[in-house]
């Protein structure tokens, strides 16, 4: 799979402990179709916060993003209105768990946030660990491996379809595997 | 060595030794719990077009959070998880009826010391009040555990709590877990184990302790811990669980703590999580006196039987203020069951309350929204905005005593002024 | 003049009316629940602006939401509560229970009274001996609040006599369900319903309601049970004054009187997709419910519950089956409670929910899926009330629902158990 | 009280949940108006041209006595309704909130959906005009067309405000 490491455009920025009420309102978890979801991020800040947002590739916010329930949506509601990094201080765990795992980047930059303005240019190359803000480079310590394999390949469910494919799967998984390959390169689309 | 409660944990889950904080491990958990979002992964798995599952009886499904149905949509995501249960032999199945995942799997002797669970709900952190290692996930990740069997978790670092008790007549574990957040703040244990240790927390009956580990998710916690004592045994016995069936994981003497906090409840006051963060914490009486259109008794925080008791013990001969609504929801099936032998059903009935059945109730949204300028008083572990309705409405949280309290006046009340 | 004519003429301020006659009279009570109370006091206010003549006679209950899910209907009842309080009428919020018995619990229906109401059941309040009418919300917002009063075209009367002793485990909700599929729905259109005979004067209040409940469904517009001395004791136990006027027909009025022989009638269902699919509960027994519910207009009375108390005695819900119980008011689930009713029905594996409509219009609950079916005892049974307007409504008695319940498909109750009262014998 | 068009062909006992499903309630009207009937014919909504005629048998708007189902049919721009029998509240609605309605024992035997139609509804006269097929029946009481005449029951009220005095307003 080619790979591109470096993510970015203009960013949009937000405060502490932006909580997934927030991000993704409860009402709408009933889909989890990423156009849909999107039209209704961030919709609690109003018309306005929600237009720039989808004008927007980079979500930049302070301390504790993502804080609040383990809802996979936060993230895909992103993915969904055109977010291709987020650049925070802090995540909750959940949020930066379900971000890795649904193709999302994100990273943890004290520095770059502080230095970042509203509605300026923010990219993120994620496997040399530096987030760029205009001239201004700041180092974040790289993905795990394991973690880069999975964010690469689109998200959790899409690299494990992937592994599938490739018969390169897990001991325990191996019967799956083998059942899930025939469909595998029909449903990868789908899944991403 | 020394090692913490995570570390032996994970060690045990992972088949690995000599963990340390931050790295990662594959592990292996023994349950994977899917509440409500269970169809999301269900129709996640037939995209990825697998039906062999890795281990179907480490598999929990509980419909707790839209219960039941209010809408064909919602119904058809049910009926899906009922037949995906029927037809792949999910033996802890658990239909609308149920109650709150958390509560129905603890009750059921599904959760044990030692274990590692992952469940589709941040509160997962709530089974360390059973000694085990609890954390939350989004649904892909359940699914991929339906199929792999493991995921990947970092090695998190510990903060050791060390609560010192009795607390004051009028206040409760809620009171001590809000005033925790509130010093530590939404994201003083993101990433971290949290353990709770000390003379209080020994006190307290695995009800309790299971509001402590809920809450520490709102400190940011991957999993909370309460370590296994003869208070856990019998409960555990109660469930039905063997005492071979599980083995008690305890951090040795002189583990390494990022943190340690040492907590006196002695002296402390009713405490209120006022809008729109779980961390803004302030004694109810800097706020008494707001005037609440709603009080609701319910979740996975603070609706177990313990929590109906201290509520109909304030509740007991009084009525509901006019132009208040008094919600109860009963956290489970159990919980009701054990409401309506002894009187406490009725008191609270008697009090004005609209009892609901068991389940998430208005904390998922499921009941209970407000309009604009509407203010509701919560027993549950979120206030976010628009959480419970119109993004102009407002949650306090706090604990029964106190959410019993304020409805009998119509605005916030210290409990410890009816009380005395 | 009959009890209808007696009333009308009164409140019309008339010697005499005639059926056909058309007489603007006096309303003593209007009754609105949550939906229909919306959609009134939207037009009250947008295009009548007049101040409501008597408040004191306007009730509001809030039934089809016990909690609502949606920060919308969070919105209509905000609302209602505000505009109720504005104009001083009655509020009973959520989980007061049924409107239909809120109003009577509380004293607020009583016999003599023109009762009107835009929920179509309204009729139902003639088991109290009162003129009561369904009309639409712009009869009570252009005439009835400013006003204080309604037109109405006198009605002609017709008298159902019923009379036999029906076989044991039937219920006088399987009476009305089986009367409504032999005269046929809206078969009774604009008339006035006596309920009479021998087996109708012999039931007790509460199972006398199921009758002029009915006359919505055979398409008349009100129904009563001539009082006696059944309607006075139970008047006379009612909160707040003693009525001030029983109503009675001079005799003999009814230009028609309809007689249904009941001897040895067995459980009746009322199949989808109308109220008039009535079939013996025989002819369709079998069928797969995943839903059975007590409550709503035909069931919830304590007599319900007390019924399915005696079906779940020493058995079990069937694992594929919900049964939910919605009891019809506060009263009657405290007094369910005080009984001993609820432990035993919850342990059963019933589901208890606040007093409330329940799953009807599936507002606050209720939804099912493309192919579910519930067998409740609600009583309507149109597609797309309940969810997926592919899934089904069964109509029965709260014995039917609850045996229905033990073995996850329609039931005859009396194959469950032979412990079931005869109705009107207690 | 005369309408020419299109004859759309309804059932016996068609519920006011078939007109207007409860969920859609508080929408606002032009919402409503897009599910009218929709279960029973997806194309009426759509297709529904101002001044046609909605026939149906027996007992045709049971259920809810709720004014919206009445207010959404006449929403549709439909000229009038004629029926079988009407469920006495839907009837009555009808007059109240101004949608001409008629009522004609066995009118539905005698039309197919599509066909033209012609009515007055202040003569009582019915007209299918794909077939030739004529009916007249008494036309409704004269204090319900009045009310038509005036737009529905809340126009009246305010312009005759005296109506709802205690005096009687017919005798037969």
């Amino acid at each position: 799979m080619a790979t591109e490491h470096r993510v970015g455009g203009t960013c949009i920025t937000f405060g502490d402990d932006v909580n997934t009420d927030v991000i993704i309102p409860g009402r709408y978890l009933v889909s989890i179709d990423p156009a849909e979801l999107a039209e209704h991020a961030f919709e609690p800040l109003g018309p306005e916060v929600q237009r720039r947002l989808r004008a927007s590739s980079v979500v930049v916010a302070g301390r504790n993003f993502g804080c609040g329930s383990a809802r996979e949506q936060a993230s895909t509601c992103l993915i969904g209105a055109g977010i291709t990094a987020v650049v925070a201080a802090s995540f909750s765990r959940v949020f930066f768990r379900n971000a890795i795992n649904t193709g999302l980047v994100a990273v943890e930059s004290p520095e770059a946030v502080t230095a970042v303005q509203d509605g300026g240019e923010v990219w993120v190359d994620y496997a040399a660990g530096v987030v760029e803000v205009g001239d201004e480079r700041f180092r974040f310590a790289p993905y795990p491996e394991a973690l880069r394999t999975i964010l690469e390949a689109g998200g959790l469910i899409a690299y494990l379809t992937e592994q599938a494919s490739k018969g390169a799967s897990s001991k325990a998984s191996s019967e799956a595997s083998s059942k899930a390959s025939s469909k595998a390169s029909s449903t990868e689309e789908t899944v991403r | 060595m020394t090692k913490t409660f995570a570390q032996k944990a994970l060690e045990r889950a992972s088949g690995e030794t000599g963990l340390v904080p931050g790295q990662i491990v594959d592990a292996y958990p023994d349950l994977y719990m899917s509440h409500t979002a269970s169809w999301r992964c269900i129709r996640t798995l037939e995209r990825m077009g697998v039906d062999t599952l890795y281990d179907v009886d480490r598999i929990a499904m509980v419909m707790d959070h839209i219960s039941p149905a209010n809408s064909a949509k919602t119904a058809g995501d049910h009926r899906l998880c009922r037949e995906f249960a029927e037809r792949m032999g999910v033996s802890k199945f658990y239909d609308v009826n149920a109650g709150i995942a958390h509560v129905v799997l603890m009750e059921n002797g599904h959760i044990r010391p030692g274990q590692l669970i992952i469940g589709t709900d941040s509160h997962s952190t709530i089974y360390g009040a059973l000694g085990a290692f609890g954390t939350g996930v989004g649904f892909s990740e359940i699914t991929a555990a339906w199929v792999t069997g493991k995921l990947w978790l970092r090695v998190p670092e510990s903060i050791k709590i060390v609560i010192e008790g009795p607390l004051p007549p009028g206040t409760h574990p809620k009171d001590i877990m809000l005033r925790l957040i509130g010093d530590l703040t939404a994201d003083g244990a993101t990433y971290c184990s949290v353990e709770f240790h000390g003379s209080y927390v020994e006190s307290l009956s695995v009800s309790e302790r299971m509001t402590l580990c809920n809450l520490a998710m709102e400190m940011g916690a991957k999993n909370a811990f309460v370590p296994p004592d003869d208070v856990t045994r019998r409960y555990l016995a109660d469930a039905g669980v063997e005492p071979d069936g599980y083995e008690e994981l305890l951090p040795d003497a002189g583990a390494e703590y990022r943190q340690v906090v040492d907590l006196d409840g002695r002296a402390l006051a009713p405490q209120i999580a006022v809008p729109h963060t779980v961390d803004n914490v302030v004694p109810v009486d800097e706020v008494a006196g707001t005037r609440l259109n709603q009080v609701f008794i319910g979740s996975c925080a603070n609706a177990k039987y313990d929590d109906l008791v201290i509520a109909a013990e304030v509740l007991a001969g009084n009525k509901v203020a006019p132009g208040v609504r008094l919600i109860v929801t009963p956290a489970s099936s159990t919980v009701m069951s054990k409401a309506a032998s002894d009187g406490v059903l009725s008191t609270l009935i008697e009090a004005g309350a609209t009892i609901t059945n068991p389940g998430c109730g208005a904390c998922a949204g499921n009941g209970g929204a407000m309009a604009d300028g509407e203010v509701t008083l919560s027993t549950a572990n979120r206030n976010f905005q628009g959480r419970m309705g119109s993004y102009q409405s407002q949650i306090y949280l706090s604990s029964p005593a106190t959410a019993a309290a304020s409805a009998i006046r119509g605005s916030i009340t210290n409990p410890q002024d009816v009380l005395r | 003049m009959n009890l209808v004519e007696k009333i009308l003429a009164r409140a019309g301020g008339r010697a005499s009316v005639e059926p056909g006659d058309i007489v603007v009279a006096d309303v003593d009570r209007l009754i609105m629940h949550d939906l229909s109370g919306y959609l009134t006091a939207k037009v009250f206010e947008d295009e009548v602006k007049l101040p409501i003549r008597h408040p004191e006679r306007v009730v509001m209950v809030f039934d089809h939401h016990f909690a609502p899910a949606t920060e919308r209907q969070a919105a209509v009842l905000k609302s209602n509560r505000e505009w109720a309080r504005r104009h001083g009428i009655h509020l009973f919020d959520c989980g007061s229970g049924n409107i239909h018995n809120v109003a009577v619990r509380r004293g607020l229906i009583r016999p003599g009274m023109i009762v009107v109401g835009s929920d179509s059941h309204t009729p139902v309040h003639g088991v109290l001996g009162a003129l009561a009418v369904a009309l639409g919300n712009d009869s009570h917002a252009g005439t009835v609040l400013p006003y204080g009063k309604a037109w109405f075209k006198v009605p002609h009367t017709v008298r159902i006599e019923l009379d036999g002793v029906v076989a044991p485990g039937t219920s006088p909700r399987d009476v009305a369900l089986w009367l409504v599929g032999q005269m046929g729905e809206g078969s009774m259109i604009y008339a006035a319903l006596e309920f009479a005979g021998p087996y109708v004067k012999a039931l007790p209040f509460w199972d006398r309601w199921l009758f002029p409940l009915a006359t919505v469904d055979l398409g008349a517009k009100c129904g009563y049970v001539e009082p006696d001395e059944v309607t006075e004791a139970f008047a006379a136990g009612l909160p707040g004054a003693p009525y001030d006027r029983m109503e009675r027909s001079d005799g003999g009025e009814a230009a028609t009187v309809r007689r249904y022989d009941v001897g040895g009638l067995g459980p009746q269902v009322a199949c989808p997709p109308t109220v008039g699919n009535v079939k013996p509960v025989e002819a369709v027994a079998g069928i797969p419910v995943q839903w059975a519910e007590l409550g709503g207009h035909g069931g919830g009375r304590l007599e319900d519950i007390r019924l399915a108390a005696a079906v779940l005695r020493d058995r079990k819900v069937h694992p594929d089956v919900r049964f939910n119980i919605v009891p019809a008011s506060r009263e009657v689930f405290a007094e369910a409670e005080r009984s001993g009713l609820v432990l035993p029905l919850h342990e059963a594996g019933a589901t208890w929910f606040p007093p409330s409509t329940g799953s009807n219009q599936a507002a606050n609950m209720g939804a099912m899926a493309a192919g579910e079916a519930m067998i409740s005892t609600h009583a309507r049974n149109f597609p797309g009330r309940n969810g997926s307007s592919e899934a089904q409504m069964y109509l029965a008695s709260a014995a039917s629902v609850a045996a229905s319940a033990v073995t996850g498909h329609i039931t005859d109750p009396r194959e469950i158990t032979a412990d079931l009262d005869r109705p009107g014998s207690r | 009280m005369r309408f020419e068009g299109r004859c759309w062909k309804f059932g016996d006992n068609i519920p006011t949940d078939r007109l207007v499903k409860s969920r859609y309630v508080f929408e606002p009207m032009e919402e409503i108006v897009k599910h009218v009937l929709e279960d029973l014919n997806p194309a009426f909504p759509v297709e529904v041209r101002p001044g046609d005629v909605v026939v149906a048998g027996r007992h045709f708007g049971q259920s809810s006595g709720r004014a919206i189902a009445t207010k959404a049919l006449r929403a549709t721009g439909i000229g009038c309704v004629v029926a079988g029998t009407f469920a006495r509240t839907f009837y009555r609605n009808c007059f109240e909130i101004g949608l001409p309605a008629l009522e004609i024992e066995g009118i539905a035997d005698l039309v197919s959906d599509g066909d033209q139609v012609g009515v007055d509804v202040a003569r009582g006269t019915f007209t299918n005009l794909t077939t030739g097929v004529t009916r007249t029946v008494p036309p409704a009481d004269p204090f319900l067309l009045e009310m038509l005449q005036e737009g529905g029951l809340i126009k009246l009220a305010a312009r005759r405000p005296e109506l709802f005095g205690s005096e009687a307003v017919r005798s037969s």
